[in-house]
């Protein structure tokens, strides 16, 4: 893998923003409605999650030397 | 009698109105008054009335003023922040008396406050709260079947006496669901829209006023071609600088309701007959009070109750009369200690007068006021 | 008199259960009221409903002793408990959203939240599911009664759901 | 002598006005009942409804249901009438003070409902009333009581304001051109929906005193020579432009008046729509 | 002292305002306050401070409330119907305590009344006219020069309290004008805006109280980056919903002001010595009332006077102590009564309180007064 | 991990904050942050002030000096700060009901003045706090709690009517376009003057739950799909716009700033000139 | 003259427009500032001063059969 | 002490003269109050300016008795003559605008209106001149402490027309 996906979850309010703008179907909500790093291998570091994530509770960057 | 019913008192607040007569809401929304907007926007366009939402609260002031000239029964409702708004043209309600009804459900201020939480802190304001002498109708009801028959109320002493009346509810009724049963239409007395006793060649003067010192002044569009307006007039309707005019325009507004004070002073008294201390209390905190004194009562205290339903004006003769034969008053008040001035006024030394505030966004509890009861019995207040 | 306190958060619709359970009351013809608190936050924050069910009219608005507590967050949980009488009361608790279980003598563990989303298909329904558990546990009304309630204060095109849930809860305990 | 037959708008008995010599206010005031008389208004179903200030005062004088606001509050009220009784023609006379001051917000909601009301601003670029405050109006350096070192706030141009918030006919005219603003307050009276017609009034007192032109009538000619009638501002090249300002209708469009919207809402509800 | 100068009470105000610093005027003009705005529109550019007029008086008192967070002494004037528009954002100055001086000439209301006549009708509404529970600090001169002290008294006031105070004229002195000789700057006490007296570092909290109960929030732009809210907030000013940091907070709003009541109650006694019979007055009235109270001792009636200044908080204990050794207090107002019913309960039944009420535009006459102590004395009131 | 520099502007110890689960608030309140920082604010010369209503509560979590005013009065409150001390940046944050119902009249005549303020206006066309009421900018037809047949309103153009008003910069954005936004409000901190921006953000409680729409991604593609630049709009036929909108920069008009005109009075007066 | 001039002048308050536009100097005011006729027979009835008149206090007609 | 009341209509100027007026007294080391009262319109309507010269401080701050009443109008002689003392009290009133004179013991009549708008050449001016014969008939400060408050309460460019004004006036009784 070569993107880190950070959630901060004590912020994530499991809107489902994230879950839907990702190309690449990386994320998805538990039962209890939160967000969680489903596919975390699909992962292109787009940063759609990031950008829209209206609680700033999902951060994407590309590994460090990937 | 209809159904049985679970209703919000804010409901039951617009349900009364309706029922009567009220066809025109014009307001602004705010918490926790909001139902009462909500409830009229949805039945008011189905009886055939009008539903508007103003810009704020003072064009939601001037929106029913204007439909009240032009014959409409009207409401309006706010809380707190919005009823500071209102005061200019509730000013103006009184100068040019147009019939017309301001809700107020109180919250915590001052400013934003609190805007969820229960207090009694604008009862002061409901009576000074806009500039220059003018009278003032407040009402505050205890349960939702009772704001249902003060809205009817409102809005009938509004048409009645052609003044700005103000519906002083409190969040806690106001948020109240509780079961009522509602009086049937026919059960309900409306006072119908006054009309002119006169037409214009036998010289009617608009402002001329009846035997109750009440004016009848045609609705717009009747062909009177009446002038209204928020300058001291005469009986014309039109603006006069004379100092007998003025003098005698000012003692007018005040004595049409002074005159029916007795009529308008709603109270109850509960365990009153040998009361040697005695409660009084009004909107929602009257329902703890009333548990704390039939707990009092329990303990062997002679406690009684005075329940204010007409805050204003204020219930002077019933106060003087009770104080001269009680030891002492304990006044239970959301608030920093409002109502409780007047209650002192009133009594004029004859028994001490004792304040119990709350003004911390919580509700009292029935132990807080009989605690309050054991202390003034006991001379610790 | 019965004193029945639902707590939570904001979007959780603690406010209807409880409005739902007192009209079922009344239509019992009991004397009711209903009353709710939000936190200093008109969204999110916590949120407090209460109803009070007695033969006798009703002054005093708020429970002063409740009979039961249901609180479907740990905050919530934590918060309103405290005043149950330690015999006598119960309190329930989402068994997901509140992990520390107050200590406390008759608790009863509910997944309301989960039951709403995995066996009704929406987290929407929790507040329903726990209706149902309340309508069992405290044996004030019956369901039908509270169905009635149900079927009279939700949109209509949800009510299967909602008596779905409404059962689920009932049965979960 | 011919019968005026407008002079029957007026209360008689009130007369003469209160406003000062050579005010302009009388003007548009005799503008709009002639407008009325144009088109025809019965009388006992036509309202007239101003706020405050010397302009507002016109209310008194016209021979109607008549209604003096607080200042400010006209739009309000007079949406208040209509929407109570939508047979009823609601006319609103205000200042520039009064309608785009401490009445702004009621001005462009009034607009943006489309309500059927016309709107009449008599503009005298000043507070009259109070004794020569700048206004919202007032023009960029000119003086005032509250300006004495000129005024640095930038006017409106309350013509593109009220189009900007909706309203369905926008005008402008001035006390010199008195039989243009007769009909531009007659075509305001006929679109049904929310008309805006602003008048240009001389105010020697409050304004001109204190401007440098204290007589009325060189006012008039001030607007004689600066008024341009749209069609020609429309082709006048942009450094002609200064000083000068256009006058004539800005804008026409027809949208739903709010009255017939709202009983559109009355028959939903009543069919027991939700 | 400086020289001799012809003054008008309203130009005293602007001049007094200035005196103690304020730089900042935004307003709305209104009569009969106007000459108050015109004054600083001309004073103020030419100290290096700023006028602005603005939409309206919301919009004026909004602007104020900016500028005095951002380190200004402000100032803002209107009368009547201007008054009831302010009343919301005095409410949140109360709130978030912001220092702010209103200045209210008074006019005949109700609504837009009498423009240009004299009243004495917001006495009460300085008191309660905004919603919740707040406290008050209003002063009314009763000359131009006392004027120029009230202003500069009000500004220090509201900058010593971080509170809202009014200065409650009225149109006999606001448009009055008599020879005032003022007195040299450097004689001229000022209290100085208020500072952190931590830092950041240091864990400031902008909104906790010093040993007077004030607190000392932070002038914008200084890099304490506070926050600021009309909601109840705690020591750090942000938002809280807590029952106890509400009660505490409102407690301490009241607190900070009664905690210095007597230092800032100021009155005059006149001839009270051996007074049987006392007027209590304020503002213009208390003019003629002590002509007439003159009058009286002239014809061997043991009249005195008290003139209040500071009208709120109120001046329950002086009325308290001299009515125990009273026959009887006239309250001459310019209103339907007002100040009156403070003075009934502060006088607690210990001696008659009578009103003279005149609200018909013009002003008492000595000889009006004069009967009215008559009357008192005879027992015909 | 690589730090998210704007993080800072942030009062961490407030987040999470207050608002629904998907509700677009967010979004914009980082557009602002990251545009103060693309514009360098220093950040205690950089005052945040809000009115009343969920978005208005974005001030107290953004680490400046902040201001949670009243309903509707940020923007008088905001030309006191930058009147007082022209040095400070002031940026209004406000609400559709907050700017353009209750607070209207202080929007166009900030415009008016042209005081240098930013005003970032989160548009959910709704009143969100309240639960749900119809506000000036509630799409036409579209249900609210107060407008439960469907609102007969016509609504506002916020953009327009700034423009109108006298607004020196006036652009829209939407919470999809979230690197837009944060240009859009960029560059309007830049401009001397009244810079208006108004940013369209998904409300899914109480806007989205009573009109079909109640997730907010869904929320957020219908903005992706109805949106279209300034420059593809201008040349879209009329019959295609229906149900869309334009975003992007609507106006730029470089006029005389307010503080500046004053420091004129201030030079006038002090010259003793009259 | 087959003009006719009615001042009503009680009205009158001197502003002196219809002397102004008075294309004939037929209109002066006096010293007390009131308008009065000082130049009847040049009238041409152009109506100019009863048009601007803002106090209704001056009327011209064409006189009858004129 | 010596009360004086100007009488007259909205544009009169008779507050001006009566400022103007007081500013002589206090010049000349008296206590003077001034105030004045418009008719219930802001614009035209009555108008009234009073004056009241003292040594003592000045309580009361309206004319109980005036001394001399000077009235610009019918309406305002009518109005405000009355309380005039019948033996000591001076009316005075512009010729040519109260052409029926109360009938009073003393009253003087002065073309003012004519004089400002015949001598001065602008009826502006009457207020001025009015001045100029309250000075003389008053006796109460000298024609060069008026001259001096004129000249600091009016316009520069105008100064030297209102010194003549003062002047026809002084010279008219
Ligand atoms: C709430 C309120 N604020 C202020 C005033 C004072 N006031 C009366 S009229 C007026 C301005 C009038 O200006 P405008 O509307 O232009 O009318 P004009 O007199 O110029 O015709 C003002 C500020 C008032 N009556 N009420
Ligand atoms: C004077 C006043 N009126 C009404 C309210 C109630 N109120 C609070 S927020 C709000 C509307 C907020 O709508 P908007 O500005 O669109 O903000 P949103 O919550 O949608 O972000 C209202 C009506 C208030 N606080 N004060
Ligand atoms: S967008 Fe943010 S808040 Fe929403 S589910 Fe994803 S991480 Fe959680
Ligand atoms: S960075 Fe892109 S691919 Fe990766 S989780 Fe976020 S949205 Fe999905
Ligand atoms: S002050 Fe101006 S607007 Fe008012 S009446 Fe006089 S001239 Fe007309
Ligand atoms: S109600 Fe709407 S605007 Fe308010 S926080 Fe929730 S989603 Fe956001
Ligand atoms: S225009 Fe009218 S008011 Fe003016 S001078 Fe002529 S007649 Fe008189
Ligand atoms: S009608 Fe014409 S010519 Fe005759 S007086 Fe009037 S303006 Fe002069
Ligand atoms: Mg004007
Ligand atoms: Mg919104």
């Amino acid at each position: 893998m070569n993107t880190e996906i950070l959630l901060k979850s004590e912020r994530c309010k499991g809107c489902g923003i994230c879950v839907s703008f990702c190309p690449k179907k990386v994320l998805g909500l538990d039962t209890l409605g939160h967000c969680s790093v489903i596919n975390e291998q699909a992962c292109i570091a787009c940063g759609q999650c990031e950008l829209r994530c209206p609680d700033y509770a999902i951060f994407v960057d590309k590994k460090v030397g990937a | 009698m209809t159904d049985m019913k679970l209703m919000q008192g804010n409901e039951a607040c617009a349900a009364g109105a309706v029922a009567a007569g009220v066809r025109f809401f014009g307001g602004y929304p705010i918490t926790p008054s909001t139902e009462i907007a909500e409830t009229m926007a949805k039945i008011l366009p189905s009886v055939g009335g009008c539903f508007v939402q103003m810009e704020d609260e003072i064009g939601g002031m001037g929106v029913v003023l204007g439909a009240s000239l032009a014959g409409k029964k009207v409401l309006t409702a706010t809380s707190g922040p919005g009823f500071s708004l209102k005061q200019e043209l509730i000013g103006y309600a009184a100068c040019a008396e147009i019939p017309v009804v301001i809700v107020n459900v109180q919250r915590v201020g001052p400013s934003t406050g609190q805007p969820t939480s229960p207090a009694q802190g604008d009862v002061m304001q409901a009576r000074w709260g806009t500039h220059g002498d003018h009278p003032m109708i407040a009402l505050s009801p205890w349960t939702v079947r009772e704001t249902f028959d003060a809205a009817v109320m409102a809005v009938n002493y509004a048409e009645r006496f052609r003044t700005p009346v103000i519906l002083l509810m409190d969040e806690i009724v106001g948020h109240l669901r509780e079961n009522v049963q509602l009086p049937a239409a026919e059960n309900i007395d409306i006072y119908p829209r006054r009309c002119p006793s006169k037409t214009r060649l036998q010289g009617y003067e608009p402002y001329a006023p009846e035997a109750d010192l009440v004016p009848n002044p045609a609705d717009f569009g009747t062909g009177y071609r009446i002038h209204v307006t928020g300058l001291v007039h005469d009986y014309t309707g039109f603006p006069s600088g004379s100092p007998a005019v003025t003098e005698e325009f000012i003692d007018r507004l005040h004595k049409k309701i002074l005159l029916a004070q007795d009529e308008i002073t709603h109270y109850d008294e509960f365990f009153m007959d040998d009361a040697e201390y005695a409660v009084v209390s009004y909107g929602g905190v009257a329902r703890t009070a009333y548990e704390a004194v039939r707990q009092a009562r329990a303990k062997g205290i002679k406690a009684g109750m005075i329940r204010l339903m007409t805050i204003w004006p204020f219930a002077d003769k019933v106060i003087r009369r009770n104080a001269e034969s009680l030891k002492g008053i304990l006044v239970p008040e959301l608030n920093y200690g409002q109502l409780k001035y007047e209650v002192e006024r009133a009594a004029g030394g004859k028994c001490p007068v004792k304040l119990l505030a709350k003004y911390n966004t919580e509700i009292f509890v029935p132990g807080e006021i009989l605690e309050g009861i054991e202390a003034l019995k006991g001379g610790r207040l | 008199m019965k004193q029945l306190r639902l707590s939570g958060s904001g979007g959780q619709g603690v406010i209807t259960a409880a409005i739902i359970f007192a009209e079922a009351a009344m239509s019992e013809g009991r004397q009711v009221v209903q009353s709710q608190s939000y936190g200093p936050e008109a969204r999110g924050g916590a949120s407090k409903a209460e109803v009070i069910i007695d033969d006798a009219p009703i002054y005093h608005p708020k429970i002063i002793k409740p009979d039961i507590v249901l609180s479907l967050t740990q905050k919530a949980a934590d918060k309103y408990y405290k005043d149950l009488d330690n015999a006598e009361g119960l309190l329930v608790v989402d068994e997901d959203l509140v992990p520390n279980v107050p200590v406390f003598a008759n608790v009863i563990k509910v997944p309301v939240t989960r039951i709403a989303s995995e066996q009704v298909g929406k987290m929407l329904f929790t507040n329903i599911v726990a209706l149902g558990v309340l309508v069992k546990l405290s044996k004030l009304i019956s369901f039908e009664s509270a169905e009635m309630s149900v079927k009279g204060r939700v949109p209509v095109h949800t009510i299967e759901q909602n008596i779905k849930a409404l059962k689920l809860g009932y049965d979960a305990v | 002598m011919k019968e005026r037959t407008y002079e029957k708008y007026f209360r008689q008995n009130r007369l003469p006005h209160i406003w000062c010599p050579g005010c302009g206010n009388g003007i548009a005031m005799k503008a709009i009942v002639q407008a009325v008389e144009m088109r025809g208004l019965p009388r006992d179903k036509t309202i007239i409804v101003s706020g405050i200030g010397c302009s507002s005062r016109a209310s008194g004088y016209m021979d109607f249901d008549t209604l003096h606001t607080a200042h400010g509050r006209a739009i309000p009220f007079a949406t208040g009438i209509k929407l109570a009784n939508p047979e009823l023609n609601v006319i609103v006379i205000t200042g520039d003070g009064d309608c785009t001051a401490i009445g702004g917000n009621h001005f462009i909601h009034g607009a943006r409902r489309n309500i059927d009301l016309t709107v009449v601003l008599f503009n005298n670029t000043i507070y009259g009333m109070t004794g020569g405050q700048a206004s919202p109006m007032t023009p960029l350096h000119k003086k005032a009581t509250t300006a004495p070192y000129g005024s640095v706030d930038r006017p409106f141009d309350a013509c593109n304001l009220a189009q900007a918030a909706g309203a369905s006919y926008v005008a402008r005219s001035t006390a010199f051109h008195v039989q243009h603003m007769t009909d531009m307050i007659a075509e305001g009276i006929s679109c049904r929906g929310f008309a805006f017609i602003e008048t240009v009034v001389q105010c020697p007192t409050a304004y001109g005193r204190k401007n440098k032109m204290p007589d009325p009538a060189e006012m008039m000619k001030w607007m004689r020579d600066n008024a341009v009638m749209k069609t020609a501002w429309d082709r006048m090249p942009e450094e002609k432009k200064a000083d000068k300002f256009p006058i004539g209708v800005f804008h026409r469009h027809q949208a739903v008046e709010y009255t017939e919207a709202y009983s559109e809402v009355i028959t939903l509800a009543q069919e027991g729509g939700k």
